[in-house]
């Protein structure tokens, strides 16, 4: 088989695979599915290209890929439009700071708000599977650190956190950074912070990969 | 009692208190607490938030709370600190600079330089909020596969389930069972007339003996009074029938089985 | 606006309203939630052509349109895919009550629940090697105590039982309602179980050495 065919039918069993698939799928779900050898790499790129400017896209969420329809024609989906949950300010404000901020306690967020959390924000991320247990912190009390989940990713349709619309320029401005001076080094969400314990020590992929699909299949 | 007023402290007096029960929170105008207003306030000055003038800010702050006190005379705590915090930091900005700092204190610019900075904080991630907000979402700008395609599903040992579901379900079962009252059951008895009506039925049968077990009735195992119960009413029903000489029991010895059958007057007269 | 563009617009208006919708669309359906004047049909043929031959092709099923997989894909679709079970109710529940009381016997897993344990609960936590036996309590009957598993702690990402979200965390995640009795308290799971006998793995029970002998040597 010559290389360009070879590389289109790649592209063809990519398209179809996500076509049908109802969540996305990393790169390492489609290199397992597709015959061994296939360059998912280079038909991956191939189809963004295809599919750029149609009303459906490839785009990649929360370190997957996933047709989406385009989002200036949100208009026509009238009919598709779930009635999402609206999220009260506070709720709002709460998931930023967590997304922003990640790992972060209870304490640090309250501290930033400059109000107690109330009943109602919280659980209301953590049932909605925006939020997540991530670990402790190594401080006293070991309190419980919160994160964003895959799903958050998803529904925002961010690639990964340092995706999150602002980042650069807050984290220049020193507004990330949960100690006052503002020339403090500024934590990468990404990264195990230095002060946490893992909640899983070697695999903690595994528990953010699971609450995707979680996510996905409901 | 500077340490008290440290911008990092002056929160949490009112949130302590409230630890054990509901976080109070006393919405003036749309404020969810004083950080709000003071950021509010903020914005009206128009200029970066790091720029502020804490003078004019402290003002504009103490005139806010009086106002809400005028109409509101439950004023939130939080809110009541904020404004003493304040008017202690204009105080000091105000003050000329003594010639040797106390040690214990730390100089007010920096202190109202650390609120200028923590409104820039709240104001970013109200920002970020917004951003979020307003961005494409799934399922309300960007859709996935309305029909996705089946794909043949082998269970695994794999399962789902994350430590919030874990802690829901714990709870829900502690407070159902705080809630549970203990409520026996009545046992069901077998009554005794309707043991002896049955004996009545059954006596013109008995002209030999019959041990007591095989006259009770089985019972079911589930429902209904126990074995126990029909064998006592049985046993109770047939003494008043021997006293009355329609029937006649034997038992040979003490725990031994006991044996009934119809007297037979006349026959054996 | 120009002829083509305006068909350019229509099929990827077409695009996302089939990707998106949940089955086949007529033509009267599509035409009802185009803008007016769009021309279906002409944008409808585009699109056939467009796809053909690719790895998702527009089908024309019972006089409505989709997109469907290619056939000669069926191969792809048709993988199979490892769904994580989903905890019944009893089981969350049962499992939820080892974790906080371990080590704990099944009769006071049911004085907890206020319901008999089936005995499916427990084999499907223990199959799963979330649960397993931990010992015997030292009272009559010498009842089995059951605990969780280094798996369980794995799934749920905690690196030991005092990583168990105690009540601080619950109070924190809104789950603690205000009408709980004052005494109310969680228990600490890590606490060393003074009237537990160990089950002695290696040895399990002389009645099974015994027989794994007799076995052996005959």
């Amino acid at each position: 088989m010559s290389y360009p065919e070879h590389r289109f039918e790649t592209t063809r069993e990519i398209e179809a695979l996500l076509f049908a698939a109802a969540g996305p799928l990393t790169e390492a779900e489609i290199v397992k599915r597709l015959p061994e050898g296939s360059d998912v790499v280079g038909a991956l790129a191939d189809l963004s290209l295809r599919y750029a400017g149609r009303g459906v896209v490839l785009a990649y969420v929360a370190n997957a890929w996933r047709f989406q329809t385009a989002d200036d024609l949100a208009w026509l989906m009238t009919q598709e439009r779930e009635e999402p949950r609206r999220l009260s300010k506070a709720a709002q404000e709460t998931l930023a700071i967590i997304a922003y901020h990640q790992p972060v306690t209870r304490a640090e967020i309250e501290a930033v708000r400059g109000v107690q959390a109330s009943r109602g924000t919280l659980d209301v991320l953590l049932e909605l599977r925006l939020v997540r247990m991530r670990g402790r912190r190594r401080s006293p009390g070991r309190p419980v650190t919160y994160g964003t989940t895959d799903s958050f990713l998803e529904h925002y349709g961010l690639s990964n956190l340092s995706d999150l619309p602002g980042m650069a320029e807050m984290k220049t401005a020193g507004l990330l950074s949960l100690d006052l001076p503002a020339d403090f080094a500024v934590p990468d969400p990404n990264a195990l912070a230095l002060d946490e314990d893992p909640l899983e020590p070697d695999a903690p992929e595994f528990h953010v990969d699971f609450i995707g699909e979680d996510a996905a299949s409901t | 009692m500077s340490a008290g007023f440290q911008p990092s402290l002056d929160f949490n007096a009112a949130a302590t208190a409230a630890e054990d029960g509901e976080a109070l929170i006393i919405d003036v105008d749309g404020y969810e607490g004083p950080l709000h207003v003071l950021l509010a306030l903020a914005r009206s000055q128009k200029v970066d938030l790091l720029q502020l003038s804490i003078l004019k800010l402290a003002d504009q702050y103490l005139a806010f709370v009086q106002d809400a006190r005028h109409l509101r005379f439950s004023l939130a705590a939080d809110y009541l600190v904020m404004a003493a915090w304040l008017a202690y930091l204009k105080s000091r900005l105000l003050l000329p600079k003594a010639e040797q700092p106390r040690p214990e204190e730390a100089p007010a610019e920096e202190i109202a330089a650390r609120l200028a900075f923590r409104l820039a904080k709240l104001e970013a991630m109200r920002e970020a909020a917004e951003r979020l907000r307003t961005g494409p979402q799934l399922r309300r700008e960007v859709f996935g596969r309305g029909d996705p395609q089946a794909i043949r599903i082998i269970p695994s040992n794999a399962f789902e389930g994350d430590l919030y579901a874990l802690m829901s379900a714990y709870i829900g079962q502690r407070a159902k069972e705080s809630q549970r009252s203990y409520r026996p059951a009545p046992p069901v008895a077998y009554p005794l007339e309707d043991a002896r009506d049955r004996l009545r039925r059954l006596l013109p049968d008995m002209d030999r003996w019959t041990p007591l077990a095989g006259v009770a009735p089985a019972g079911t195992p589930t429902a209904g009074p126990s074995r126990a119960s029909y064998v006592a009413s049985t046993l109770s029903a047939s003494l008043e029938l021997v006293r009355e000489g329609e029937m006649e029991a034997r038992q040979l010895e003490a725990f031994a089985d006991i044996y009934l059958r119809a007297r037979k007057s006349e026959a054996t007269a």
